[in-house]
């Protein structure tokens, strides 16, 4: 384990960011978001950022392929240059463990190659909670706060920050950053540990879990009359999915540029009434089929499909940002108990 | 996807020499969609015509793109000849390379790049353009006329002599107008009351035309073919189908002094009057602003005396509404007012007069009997000065920019007139040029200068100012002769400006017509349109066009006739195609469209939907009436989902050709 | 008239077909000059240009977008030039409130009889947007080559 | 207040005036509120909330509600209430099918606006009169009201209700607000500081479109956004032209429609002042057409489906003051 004084953390940033693109969770007019580091950007206090890191290896928006059109001639261009190499610094606990589930989605076959390339490039230093909030509840899906995973992580005290290589890419990256630091028992980790578990034993989510959930209770879970009363205030809007670090649903879509088109795919939400729209229409009709179908997806479809995991990681974005307040733990709260 | 073919007009020089017509249709060529272009001479000749004719047979063409001159020329050209081989004529657009490309620009590079560009944004619409088919609409066989002057009244006599119904709608109690007032007609100088008057008994004996006297135009709704019109009949007071015209009354009302207008306030009448002896439809009216009895309740002597038992004191304005198939504009014209004019007194000298109340000041009808006499003491004048332009040609901001175009001829038959009745009356004639452009015009002209020895001086008048003794010094500037002169005088008349008359804008509003920034009326094309208004429908007839005398005056209301009469009688006109329609899918039923729609041509209805859930709903949803939209699209932004769209202008097609044109 | 090798901004010029449109063609009947740059689009009245034609021109790469029409009270559809004047006053007010140079947007009234202010308008316009340069607070970057 | 209008409501319910009621339930952590119909007495007792944290404007629910067969009893905001106008003025819903009970309001805060005080691990909040204390797993904090509304209730418009069938407590007062305070300051700015100043907020954007669909006045049954013929359709900002684009035609489609309700600027996840955007409109059409307060009275006529003759000329913006 190594460490580093916080009044020097600019200088770890600097050294990383020498050799590659350094991410970090930063404060942008007031939000929490990943900003790139250059000199003088500071970490932000706030537990998480808004937009979960899904961004890096799976972005908003991502052009597929290029059509260049002069006249009559159409000439095909991929528009992808090889991916710079980059860290993303100070992941929360549940992000990390949301790329074990787009990669179940993204790393099958068949592959999806943007993602793949992404993930290669890219070295994840996690952070370790110290704080959590109300809306957390990681510890449903066996996620420890106190011990993230990624290529590394880190905890930060009062005073130090403490980081230690999980893998071969953290082992590269501390490699680097070794000769600023110095090396160091685990005792203060050890010590804030467990301080963060006796908080997150008082978290009002404590004892939620979905372990009553699985491929079994499909039909039941499906054709329960309670969807309609949850569903009811939806408005239809992303929010959820697009705060959200697991939801991966793309639409693929053409822009005309005047003087060719370009190909890209963008977020999609289930929550849309254009979702999945075909020629025949929109398979799910009614808000409430495509209310029920995100959480059927993440409760039911998923962990049915991917040995049980299920497709949520407790981070609590959707439960403070849904403009209704509907979440996912009021519904498997509610649906709990026709189980 | 369109097969587009493109036409590339050289115009002989005028595009050519401007424009690489060769490198246009070469480019053109290799857009999508095209699969045919070429250029040549002029497009719209016969053997132009031809060549697209053949080339929609020869190559299946399904759109087709013509850079030529305006759209405003030659597209209903275009349009007819590719709809005579069966392309619809709505799958044709012009992109404009003479007027707004090669005309203007000297460089010829540039202006083929933007010739290209041009055809591009044509060929982007053309590629949207869908098949339009125009609709009819009847046509209501009767014209109404707004105004009786000359002009109004020969437009009804001759929309009437060919068959029609036909309405008159005059504001005063009288028809008439201006040449009522006017004594000596020029340049033959023969009387206008006994050309006008007779004129004017044919209006009220024809049973085709309808008088709407002391009436007024409310409001106009619809199109060409199909207007509804409100129109104000004024209480008069006095039942027009019992009065018999006698005057009785008009002599026993004890108001006496009320300024009497159609005298220009030369002299007084009653508050019961009729305006002249041969007004039409001759009939009292009482003035509500003088008369005791409908101000105080006291008096009533108008009823008693009245034999016929016509007055009616509780008679009240009353509104009609008719419909029509053409409007006629003659809303004539006034003097301008002079208070602004302080050099030439006209306010505070009695003497100082207009050249229309001189006209009254010689008139055997006027207030003088015909002997000409000055307003303030009632003497003969032995001198008198004339001031030419006075308003006109003025582009200090006083007076109006243009030339009233009427002035020169009568100055030179008052002066004549003058000289001929009173020759030992001096007349001297200031002006700045003396415009005689008409048939014995200047000859009439010429014999008032070598025959009467009337004075013509070239030059302004800098100021008039009355002296105490009852002369009035006029200060004068003689161009030719270079010198300053004073002339003491017991007369001047002004040329005062004409301007339009005061009511013509807001019935522009109504009718939607469009006027210059002078207030008159504006043609639909200066040369070759010029007695018809840019809307459809309507007509111009007379000065509410622009200045003219009363030959012009005449053979224009004639003209609008002939082109009243040629709408009237087609049985159906087509209507235009590119009207606004509702996405009823789309459509939130707000209203937002139909408050802003300017012909009332959107109504709501429910109507019952089947949602994407197979459930069905009930909504509220607009509805376009083609017939009544003109297609102005206020509609279609008003409407923040889209639902409203305009054919032949959508939203698609107008952002193709954004795209098109900022593509390079 | 521009250098040769000066900046060219695009304009695109949405003219009304009863009074600007015709003004532009007298323009041209005149032979009265104006830069090449100007680009005209024919609109039934002054009320059918969307904001979204607007912002769309400015995403496609135009420098300046000007908007002609009949003089108040003199449209051809009675009160269409009404509407676009509130409508437009609005968008460019919004379009400076967000920092994007106004002098980009333009609302002129021009007759049929106006060849001359047309002709004018357009100078004074391409000149004050050559003097902005580049939109570049509007642009989509897709749109670039 | 809750324990009133949950015994009206039962009373409606019960004399068969209404068939349902919509109004606010309670969540997980007394902040997290959600709008809800219930059909029973029973409902209502066990889940009907109406605290400080009820910002919902209910109106628009009313479009999906009164499709249904029955009446539906609603409970009204003085805000809502203008937004309750403006929907009826544009046909949107049928008044026949509302029963609308007027509640008074004393400003509204957010579980966003208590944890933007540094509060995290709430376990609950207290309410008494203007004293809110908020209770979490590290500390209590008392709050007075004032301190933690929500921008839009510290700017409070109006408290007057102006539509209802009854009213429960005491009808307010239109109010002399601040609420275009920080529009002004932003006019005031430089062309650059302005754009710099929005560009920071709309990139934070990511077009969850949670301001449109909660808009009251964004009703339509296809967005313009949504539609792929409408040539400007977007599923996500692909562009930072395409974040401009979507606030500013979003703004300018809601112009003179807008009643101010602030719910967009609420329901931004990343905290976009939206609503600057909206009451830049407002205060544009206050200046220039004269004062007009959208929804305040039923049947009105937006400013943009208005015009007058003497209307300034769009030049008007090159040269205001402050400019």
């Amino acid at each position: 384990m190594l460490k580093i004084s916080l009044s020097k953390i600019q200088d770890l940033f600097a050294a990383i960011a020498a050799d590659e693109a350094l991410y970090i969770p930063a404060d942008n007019a007031g939000q929490p978001q990943f900003m790139r580091w250059q000199e003088g950007l500071a970490m932000t206090d706030a537990l998480n950022t808004v937009r979960s890191a899904k961004d890096f290896f799976f972005p908003q928006t991502e052009n597929l392929v290029s059509f260049k059109i002069q006249g009559k001639s159409i000439e095909i261009v991929d528009p992808r240059t090889e991916t710079e190499d980059f860290v993303v610094f100070g992941v929360r606990a549940c992000d990390v463990r949301s790329f074990s589930i787009l990669d179940r989605v993204f790393l099958v076959d068949p592959k999806d190659t943007y993602y793949e390339n992404r993930r290669k490039h890219g070295t994840l230093v996690s952070m370790a909670c110290s704080r959590p909030a109300e809306t957390c509840f990681c510890h449903t899906f066996g996620i420890d706060a106190a011990e993230p995973e990624g290529d590394a992580v880190c905890w930060k005290t009062e005073d130090s920050l403490y980081i230690r290589a999980n893998t071969e890419k953290g082992e590269k990256l501390l490699e680097k950053l070794r000769p600023m630091m110095e090396e160091c028992g685990d005792e203060a980790v050890k010590a804030q540990q467990e301080k963060t578990h006796e908080i997150l034993g008082k978290l009002p989510l404590n004892n939620f879990t979905t372990e009553k959930f699985d491929g079994d209770v499909l039909l039941k879970v499906f054709n329960s009359d309670k969807w309609k009363s949850l569903s009811e205030a939806c408005l239809g809007c992303g929010t959820c999915t697009f705060v959200c670090p697991t939801c991966q649903c793309y639409d693929i879509r053409d822009f005309d540029t005047g003087h060719g088109v370009q190909r890209f795919r963008c977020w999609d939400s289930c929550m849309y009434s254009d979702f999945t729209l075909m020629a025949s229409g929109n398979p799910r009709t009614s808000q409430l089929e495509r209310f029920r179908q995100r959480f059927m997806h993440k409760l039911v479809y998923f962990p049915a499909n991917n040995d049980g995991i299920y497709g949520c990681v407790g981070c609590g974005r959707c439960l403070s940002k849904c403009p209704i307040s509907m979440n996912i733990v009021k519904v498997a709260k509610c649906l709990e108990g026709e189980l | 996807m369109q097969k587009i073919g493109v036409f590339v007009c050289w115009c002989g020089s005028n595009i050519a020499a401007t424009v690489d017509v060769q490198a246009v249709s070469d480019t053109l060529a290799k857009e999508p969609g095209v699969v045919y272009a070429t250029n040549y001479q002029y497009m719209c000749s016969e053997s132009g015509q031809n060549l697209i004719k053949d080339a929609i047979k020869q190559y299946g063409l399904t759109g087709v793109v013509i850079c030529s001159c305006s759209p405003r020329m030659h597209e209903a050209t275009f349009r007819k000849a590719v709809a005579s081989v069966g392309l619809n004529p709505y799958m044709l657009e012009v992109a404009n390379i003479r007027e707004q490309c090669s005309w203007i620009h000297k460089d010829k590079a540039l202006a083929t790049e933007k010739a290209i560009t041009l055809g591009r944004a044509a060929i982007a619409k053309v590629q949207l353009n869908a098949p339009l088919q125009a609709g009819e609409s009847p046509v209501v066989k009767r014209a109404l006329v707004i105004g009786g002057g000359i002009a109004g009244i020969q437009t009804a006599l001759d929309i009437a002599e060919a068959g029609f119904e036909v309405d008159i709608v005059e504001k005063q109690p009288t028809i008439g107008g201006k040449m009522a007032q006017i004594d000596k007609t020029f340049p033959t100088l023969d009387c206008a009351a006994c050309i006008l008057t007779p004129k004017m008994v044919e209006c009220s004996q024809n049973d085709k035309v309808h008088i709407y006297s002391y009436s007024e135009v409310t409001s106009v709704k619809g199109f060409v073919g199909n207007f509804t019109v409100s129109i104000k009949k004024k209480a008069r007071y006095v039942a027009e189908n019992k009065c018999t015209g006698c005057g009785e009354c008009t002599t026993k009302c004890p108001m006496k002094n009320v300024p009497n207008e159609f005298n220009l306030g030369l002299d007084n009448r009653r508050a019961i009057y009729i305006p002249f002896a041969q007004a039409v439809p001759k009939v009292a009216t009482i003035d509500p602003n003088y008369c005791n009895m409908l101000k105080n309740g006291k008096c009533g002597l108008c009823a008693k005396v009245c034999t016929a038992g016509a007055i009616d004191y509780k008679q009240q304005d009353q509104v009609i509404e008719e419909r029509y198939g053409a409007i006629v504009v003659a809303t004539g014209y006034n003097p301008i007012k002079l208070d602004k004019f302080e050099e030439f007194d006209y306010s505070l000298s009695k003497d100082v007069v207009t050249s229309l109340e001189l006209e009254r000041l010689m008139n055997a009808a006027g207030p003088t009997g015909g002997t000409l006499l000055r307003p303030s003491d009632g003497t003969h004048p032995h001198t008198i000065v004339f001031v030419q332009c006075v308003g006109s040609r003025d582009t200090s901001g006083c007076g109006k920019p243009y030339c009233s175009k009427i002035c020169c001829m009568y100055t030179a038959k008052h002066a004549m007139l003058i000289r001929e009745k009173y020759p030992d009356t001096e007349v001297y004639v200031f002006y700045i040029d003396v415009r005689t452009p008409g048939k014995n015009f200047d000859e009439f002209y010429r014999r008032a200068v070598e025959q009467y020895g009337v004075h013509y001086i070239k030059g302004m008048v800098g100021k008039v100012a009355p002296r105490a003794d009852g002369k009035i010094m006029v200060q004068a500037s003689d161009l030719l002769a270079n010198e300053q002169l004073h002339i003491e005088a017991d007369m001047v008349v002004l040329a005062a400006a004409i301007e339009p008359d005061k009511s013509a804008r807001p019935l522009a509003t109504m009718l939607t017509a469009s006027m210059d920034t002078n207030d008159f009326f504006t043609e639909a094309h200066p040369k070759l349109r010029p007695v018809e208004s840019p809307t459809a429908g309507i007509f111009l007839s007379g000065v509410c066009q622009g200045p003219k005398d009363i030959p012009e005056t005449v053979s224009q209301a004639s003209a609008a006739a002939a082109k009243v009469i040629g709408l009237l009688v087609t049985a159906k006109l087509t209507t235009n195609p590119c009207v606004a329609h509702c996405n009823e899918l789309m459509c939130n039923g707000c209203s937002s469209c139909e408050r802003v729609c300017p012909y009332g041509a959107i109504t709501y209805v429910e109507k019952e939907f089947r949602m994407p859930d197979r459930t069905t709903q009930l909504r509220r949803v607009a509805s376009v009436n083609p017939a009544v939209c003109q297609g102005c699209g206020a509609c279609t932004v008003a409407c923040p989902s889209g639902a409203m769209d305009l054919n032949g202008f959508s939203n698609s097609q107008i952002m193709a050709e954004v795209d098109a044109i900022c593509q390079k | 008239m521009p250098e040769v090798n000066a900046y060219k901004p695009k304009i695109v010029a949405f003219c009304c077909n009863w009074c600007s449109y015709a003004g532009a063609d007298l323009a041209g009947t005149n032979r009265l000059n104006y830069p090449a740059d100007v680009k005209i689009i024919r609109v039934p009245c002054s009320c059918r240009v969307n904001p979204m034609f607007i912002l769309r021109a400015f995403q496609r790469g135009a420098d300046g977008v000007i908007l002609c029409g009949c003089h108040p009270g003199d449209c051809h559809y009675t009160t269409g030039n009404y509407y676009a004047r509130r409508r437009m006053t609005l968008l460019f007010s919004m379009l400076d409130y967000l920092g994007i140079e106004k002098e980009r947007t333009r609302v002129e009234w021009v007759s049929a009889a106006e060849g001359a202010k047309f002709a004018a308008t357009m100078n004074d316009f391409v000149s004050t947007v050559a003097a902005l340069g580049e939109n570049k607070r509007l642009e989509d970057l897709r749109c670039k080559e | 207040m809750q324990g009133m209008m949950i015994a009206r409501a039962k009373e409606l319910l019960q004399n068969g005036t209404v068939n349902r009621v919509l109004g606010w339930q309670t969540g997980e952590f007394v902040y997290d509120i959600t709008p809800a119909v219930f059909e029973t007495a029973e409902e209502l007792d066990e889940k009907f909330v109406y605290n400080a944290f009820c910002g919902n404007n209910l109106s628009k629910y009313l479009v999906k509600e009164t499709k249904k067969d029955g009446k539906i009893l609603v409970f009204l905001k003085p805000c809502d209430t203008y937004s309750f106008n403006q929907l009826l003025t544009e046909h949107r819903f049928d008044r026949e099918k509302v029963y609308a009970i007027g509640i008074p309001c004393d400003g509204k805060t957010s579980g966003e606006m208590v944890k933007s005080k540094g509060l995290s691990g709430i376990t609950g909040i207290d309410e008494d009169g203007d004293n809110i204390t908020v209770h979490t797993i590290y500390e209590d904090k008392t709050f007075n009201r004032d301190e933690i509304l929500e921008e839009r209730c510290r700017t409070c418009k109006s408290k007057k209700h102006v539509a209802y069938d009854e009213l429960i407590g005491e009808d307010g007062e239109v109010l002399d607000s601040h609420r275009f305070d920080m529009v002004a300051k932003l006019e005031a700015m430089t062309p650059d500081e302005r754009f710099a100043f929005w560009r920071s907020q709309l990139s934070k954007c990511i077009r969850c479109n949670a301001c449109r669909n909660v808009c009251p006045a964004c009703t339509c049954e296809k967005c313009v956004f949504d539609n792929p013929a409408s040539g400007i359709a977007q599923k996500a900002a692909a562009d930072s032209f395409e974040e401009n684009m979507f606030h500013i035609i979003r703004a300018f489609h809601v112009a003179g429609r807008c009643t101010d309700c602030g719910e967009c600027s609420r329901v931004c996840p990343q905290n976009i002042p939206l609503h600057l955007l909206n009451r830049k409109f407002i205060k544009d059409i206050d200046e220039l057409y004269g004062d007009y307060q959208a929804g305040a009275e039923v049947g009105s006529r937006a400013p943009l489906v208005n015009y007058t003759a003497e209307d300034v000329e769009p030049s008007i913006v090159y040269h205001r003051e402050g400019k």
